[in-house]
């Protein structure tokens, strides 16, 4: 029985093929071989886009597209109007105002952070439609499958007449933006901060690009990943030994990512001090999934660093990264070569331990950065803090975490297998003394109000595996059912209301048992933990540490 | 590592800055000499009002002193603050110590105590010069987060002799300040780099404003503090008139607007534009070069 | 939990404990943002008082709990603890608290 | 009140001030004896150059007039807000025009302040509060910073400020509240020729001001803690 359709098979190559010639009658002369002056840039735009199409305008962690991010949010809403964006992040106001202007009206990102209050506004008042609010991984999955852009505007450091693109250090999403685009029959525009005879190293293949725009000012990059540690505090260096000691010399951590934070950054600066002195060199934090932070510098130099893949660069860190190609990624050109989706990959499936700090946690280790009034999606720490059930690779931290988790169960349960430690590190108290410890997330209220199909935690109980405060490390792991967990997490929950309403026999049986651990149960005396522990006390510390490669960007120098 | 005079807090420059157990605290915290004016405005006092103040050895020198805490009230002068620094000041003018040592960290007058902190800080300028007046030398070190502003900016060019490190800031008013009354292209004061061109301790030191540059470290302001201990600038007619040549010869003679790298190019330092990647002993030997030194004669 | 414009004062008081023996009273921490300083000072009777003036305003029950476990862990007679704070967490309270007793007792075993 | 009326009041018979911008200066007379009339007009901001005009007029009658006094007529809106005066360093203008009134002072001049109109702390506070003794008209005002900025600063309320500076004299800017805290000496009320007479008489050679607060009451404790410091063992 013949059931095939009688259809034309190539509908996508033909409309890609009439957008392009529209834009060749558009632009006229002015458009030369592949490169479009910056002028006629939203022309261009009204070209190649139609209305309803799916884009992806480059808003990443770090880099933005905003000269065509201007150039998207000024084309005629006639022309072009009901858009789908798809994007990892909301970083720039052009970005909302596509929304304000009805030349968009459907949304699927990742992250928001310094629009999250907007957003949740245009929500609120139905001028934007969230299709989800995605981990990195997963939005990039779904341009390979539902979310196919149909037109991908993108950010480059230069490009040259064929329309090769040298993206720079900060690669980050535009490999994964570019091949989903231009193989599912889309358009490719990318804007470029110069146009080149040869660019230094080709990250993007020409003819992967239709269109290249030199734009009026470089791209906007933001030092996201900078942690002055003129700013960490004594809590924080306390905190921070209590990681070292009471988790990575205790599970063996070799392979391992750190979120953004000072708490994280601490961790880092006291490994040439602190972790020397317990004799850890070697033995834990030898291959990194993150971006060049600064603070890594002393650790590096002190040997302890044999590997780090970035998502994405950090500036300043160009001349460092430049001089140690052995532990950087590095082009045939010598600067860094970073990308987010391969990152987020190896920080799920290659990494032992991912360790974060938060707003929120609540009675069952579920943990959100989520608040009233916000709607800002959380990046890639859903994927970094999850447990990855399909690796099958074995490693001394991830089989004692997966023994730990299943000691004494039957069944399916029981079966053994390892376990990924996610660690999440907060203090009880945050400023204002808002208290970290709810008994219920704020999540649940702006599900109600965005009208969520779930409320947006950002890393579930059931993958959480020690929660680390000043007061003690709980391992939940050792827990065998949700009241245990709960007197757990309670009981390193300081002096909070749901620290102080902690069953204390309780609390105190799970102290015996090694399920929660204080600083003195790990050997480390409070009064240790000064500044003076730091590696470096000071963005300068750690220039000299760097020995002048590192060149801070100028809002963090002050000598 | 070194240890660093912007970490410290006021009491620990003193314990660190100074012979070892020399220091013999007037008013102590315990005698709760604390703001009349602060509860009612919800804000807490502090014990010794943020600044600690008594008689010291510095290499075996009989010394006063007096260390502002720059996290209380950003170091701002009020009512029983500036009356302990008038205090120590008029009883050096009485006991004649070898010197007076201020460890300044403020922003000038104390907001919350407003007139009562503004009659203070001249009363302490009064007094710096009294003192002086009197044969005793006096000292600024000058090497906190907040800098020194407002009118203790101006006690500060009041002394003998002012000593800074890269990271301290000595002026009038903060960038805050300048940006909120002309705009962010007048003082953009999330720009640090130029923050710290403007007001820096570099700056400072190029310009002559600071006598000695130092690293960020208790034992380089020690060293520097013993070499200048005995300096003295002579508040007579023709040093007030040197004063007055130089510093119209800078006004007049500077380039336009307020750019510091054609500044120090127009006093004669050579790579003024790399100052700010240089550290402080490249600077003493840049400001030699150009021929502006002034050593503790 | 505001910060409205009066100071909050509270006071805590202990009996028993061991006598403290002479000591120069000390002060530790400053009153910055999300810090305090803590004054101790020996008393001629044998109680351990602790006075509190702070501008973050009702977080009474907290710092009764801070004071608790801080007797628990310095039960020590003829002590009088006063503080000024603008904000500090319990856990910045508690660390300046052993701070001061450990100054007290003079430089660790 | 605007400089040339004042002018006339305090020198009845005649005077040679003029003002050259924001800057007065020239001579007067009482009872025959000539004095150096210097100042600001216009609320005058204060930066490095008219820090150093005035120093120049001071040093130049400790230079060529021993003895004579010098009268500072203050009306200024305090330091000028510009990058290039800090710069150029403000401070150390200021503090030289400080120090050669404190100069003039020790020399024997008797330097009278007077504040007509209004005054800012950074502009005011090398001039008049240097003086042998600072005075005031009746409806000058006397203040630190504006409230708006103060707020800023303190991150207390505008509305805050704004009643605080009705009721406590640390905040008033009335100059009352001056002279209650020993800031200001006196107030000059009726005949300003008299009363320039009188104070130039009267002028005193040390620094009074926190005695007068106590004395007065607007400052109770400045006084104490001085002598406390003077007296600690």
């Amino acid at each position: 029985m013949d059931t095939r359709v009688t259809r034309s098979w190539d509908t996508r190559a033909t409309e890609r093929a009439r957008r392009l010639s529209r834009a060749q009658t558009a632009l006229g002369a002015s458009l030369d071989n592949k490169r479009v002056v910056a002028e006629h840039a939203t022309r261009l735009l009204e070209a190649v886009i139609a209305p309803f199409d799916r884009v992806c305008l480059e808003g990443n962690n770090q880099k933005q597209a905003d000269f065509l991010a201007r150039s998207l949010a000024a084309v005629d809403a006639a022309v072009v109007h009901d858009l789908h964006m798809v994007q990892s992040v909301l970083a720039l106001p052009e970005h909302l105002d596509v929304f304000d202007k009805g030349i968009a009206t459907r949304l699927d990102f990742s992250f928001s952070g310094p629009q999250g209050t907007r957003l949740a506004r245009l929500v609120a008042q139905r001028r934007i439609q969230i299709g989800a609010i995605h981990t990195y991984l997963e939005l990039f999955g779904r341009y390979f499958v539902d979310l196919t852009p149909h037109v991908a505007l993108v950010t480059a450091h230069s490009a040259d007449r064929h329309g090769n693109l040298f993206t720079g250090p900060n690669t980050e999403d535009t490999p994964v933006i570019v091949e989903a685009t231009s193989f599912g029959g889309g358009i490719v525009v990318a804007q470029v901060n110069e146009l080149v005879e040869t660019v230094p190293r080709v990250d993007i293949p020409g003819d992967w690009v239709d269109f290249v725009v030199r734009a009026p000012t470089p791209a906007l990059v933001e030092p996201l990943f900078t942690r002055d540690p003129a700013q960490i505090s004594e809590i924080q260096v306390l905190m921070a030994m209590m990681a070292i000691k009471g988790i990575y010399a205790e599970y063996g951590v070799q392979r391992l990512n750190h979120g953004i934070g000072f708490d994280t950054a601490a961790i880092e600066l006291l490994l040439p001090t602190y972790g020397e002195s317990l004799g850890l060199k070697g033995k834990i934090c030898k291959h990194w999934a993150l971006n060049p932070h600064p603070a890594l510098i002393p650790a590096i130099e002190a040997g302890w660093v044999e590997s780090i893949h970035s998502f994405g660069s950090e500036l300043g860190m160009e001349d460092y990264v430049r001089a140690r190609p052995d532990v950087f990624f590095t082009g045939r050109d010598g600067s860094l070569r970073s990308n987010r989706a391969f990152s987020q990959a190896a920080g799920h499936y290659a990494c032992d331990l991912f360790i974060g700090s938060t707003l929120q946690v609540d009675l069952a280790g579920n943990s959100s950065t989520a608040t009233t009034g916000r709607i800002a999606g959380f990046g890639g720490a859903p994927n970094m803090g999850a447990d990855a059930r399909g690796r099958r690779h074995g490693s001394e931290a991830w089989l004692k975490a997966g023994r730990e988790a299943r000691n004494g169960l039957q069944g399916a349960r029981g079966t053994p297998r390892g376990q990924k430690l996610v660690v999440q590190m907060v203090e009880t108290f945050r400023e204002h003394m808002e208290p970290a410890f709810v008994e219920t997330l704020d999540a649940w209220e702006l599900a109600g109000q965005a009208g969520l199909p779930l409320p947006p935690i950002m890393i579930y109980g059931d993958d959480v595996t020690h929660v680390l405060t000043e007061e003690g490390i709980a391992n939940l792991l050792l827990c065998r059912d949700d009241g245990e967990r709960e007197q757990a997490i309670r009981g390193v929950a300081g002096y909070t209301a749901v620290g102080l309403g902690r069953d204390r026999k309780r609390v105190a049986a799970l102290r015996e048992r090694g399920i929660i651990r204080r600083p003195e149960d790990l050997g480390i005396d409070q009064r240790d933990a000064t500044r003076n522990l730091l590696a470096a006390r000071s963005i300068r510390d750690l220039v000299r540490a760097s020995g002048g490669l590192y060149r801070p960007p100028k809002r963090f120098r002050n000598w | 590592m070194n240890a660093s005079y912007a970490e410290c807090t006021a009491r620990q420059r003193i314990e660190r800055l100074f012979d070892a157990d020399s220091f013999h605290e007037w008013l102590p915290p315990a005698e709760r000499l604390t703001s009349p004016h602060l509860a009612q405005l919800g804000v807490p006092c502090a014990f010794d009002d943020g600044v600690a103040i008594g008689r010291a050895r510095l290499d075996g020198k009989v010394v006063f002193v007096a260390s502002q805490e720059g996290e209380f009230m950003g170091g701002g002068v009020g009512e029983v603050h500036g009356a302990k620094l008038v205090g120590l000041l008029r009883r050096a003018a009485r006991d004649r110590p070898d010197a007076v040592v201020l460890l300044a960290e403020s922003g000038g007058v104390r907001l919350h105590e407003a007139n009562a902190g503004l009659i203070g800080v001249s009363e302490v300028m009064r007094s710096v010069l009294d003192a002086r007046a009197s044969g005793v030398p006096v000292l600024v070190l000058i090497g906190g987060k907040n800098g020194c502003f407002g009118g203790m900016g101006i006690v500060a060019r009041c002394t003998d002799t002012v000593i800074m490190s890269d990271i301290g800031r000595l002026g009038m008013s903060g960038p805050e300040v300048i940006e909120a009354s002309h705009g962010v292209e007048e003082f953009d004061s999330r720009d640090r780099a130029l923050v710290w061109q403007t007001t820096g301790g570099k700056h400072r030191f190029l310009s002559g404003d600071s006598d000695v540059l130092v690293d960020d470290d208790v034992e380089a302001f020690r060293a520097a503090a013993i070499a200048w201990l005995g300096v003295q600038r002579p508040a007579i007619l023709d040093s007030l008139e040197a004063e007055h040549r130089l510093l119209s010869e800078r006004l007049h003679g500077a380039p336009p607007g307020a750019d510091a790298i054609a500044f120090w190019r127009q006093i004669g330092i050579q790579r003024a534009e790399q100052v700010s990647e240089l550290d402080s002993e490249a600077l003493r030997e840049l400001r030699s070069d150009a021929g502006l030194n002034r050593e503790p004669s | 939990m505001s910060m409205s414009n009066e100071l909050e004062r509270l006071h805590f008081e202990f009996t028993g404990g061991r006598p403290v023996g002479p000591f120069v009273p000390a002060l530790v921490g400053v009153v910055g943002s999300g810090n305090l300083e803590v004054l101790v000072e020996p008393r001629e009777d044998a109680a351990c008082t602790v006075e509190v003036s702070t501008s973050a305003r009702g977080f009474a029950p907290i710092w009764e709990a801070v004071m608790e476990d801080f007797r628990e862990r310095h039960p020590l007679a003829g002590l009088r603890v006063s503080i000024n704070d603008m904000g500090a967490t319990p856990a910045v309270v508690s660390l300046r608290l052993d701070q001061a007793v450990a100054e007290i007792a003079g430089p660790r075993p | 009140m605007n400089w040339e009326a004042l002018a006339g009041r305090l020198f009845p018979e005649s005077h040679g001030i003029e003002a050259h911008g924001d800057l007065l200066y020239g001579t007067g007379s009482v009872d025959g004896e000539c004095i150096t009339v210097l100042g600001t007009t216009n609320h005058a901001p204060i930066g490095v150059g008219l820090a150093l005009n005035q120093a120049r007029i001071v040093l130049d009658t400790v230079a060529r007039h021993t003895g004579r006094p010098i009268l500072l007529l203050i009306d200024t809106k305090g330091q000028q807000l510009r990058r290039r005066d800090e710069l150029l360093g403000i401070n150390r203008a200021m503090a030289h025009l400080g120090c050669c009134i404190d100069l003039a002072r020790r020399r024997g001049h008797r330097v009278i302040g007077l504040v007509y109109d209004q005054a800012l702390s950074g502009g005011f506070i090398t001039s008049g509060l240097i003086a042998n003794a600072c005075h005031a008209l009746p409806d000058a005002e006397i203040r630190v910073m504006g409230i708006p900025a103060m707020a800023r600063i303190t991150k207390i309320s505008e509305e805050r400020l704004t009643a605080l500076s009705k009721t406590s004299p640390v905040f008033a800017p009335g100059v009352d509240n001056y002279i209650a805290m020993g800031g200001v000496r006196s107030l000059w009320t009726g005949d300003l020729a008299v009363a320039l007479r009188e104070s130039l008489a009267s002028a005193p050679t040390n620094d009074e001001r926190a005695a007068d607060g106590a004395a007065r009451g607007g400052r109770r404790l400045a006084a104490a803690v001085i002598q406390r410091v003077l007296d600690a063992a």
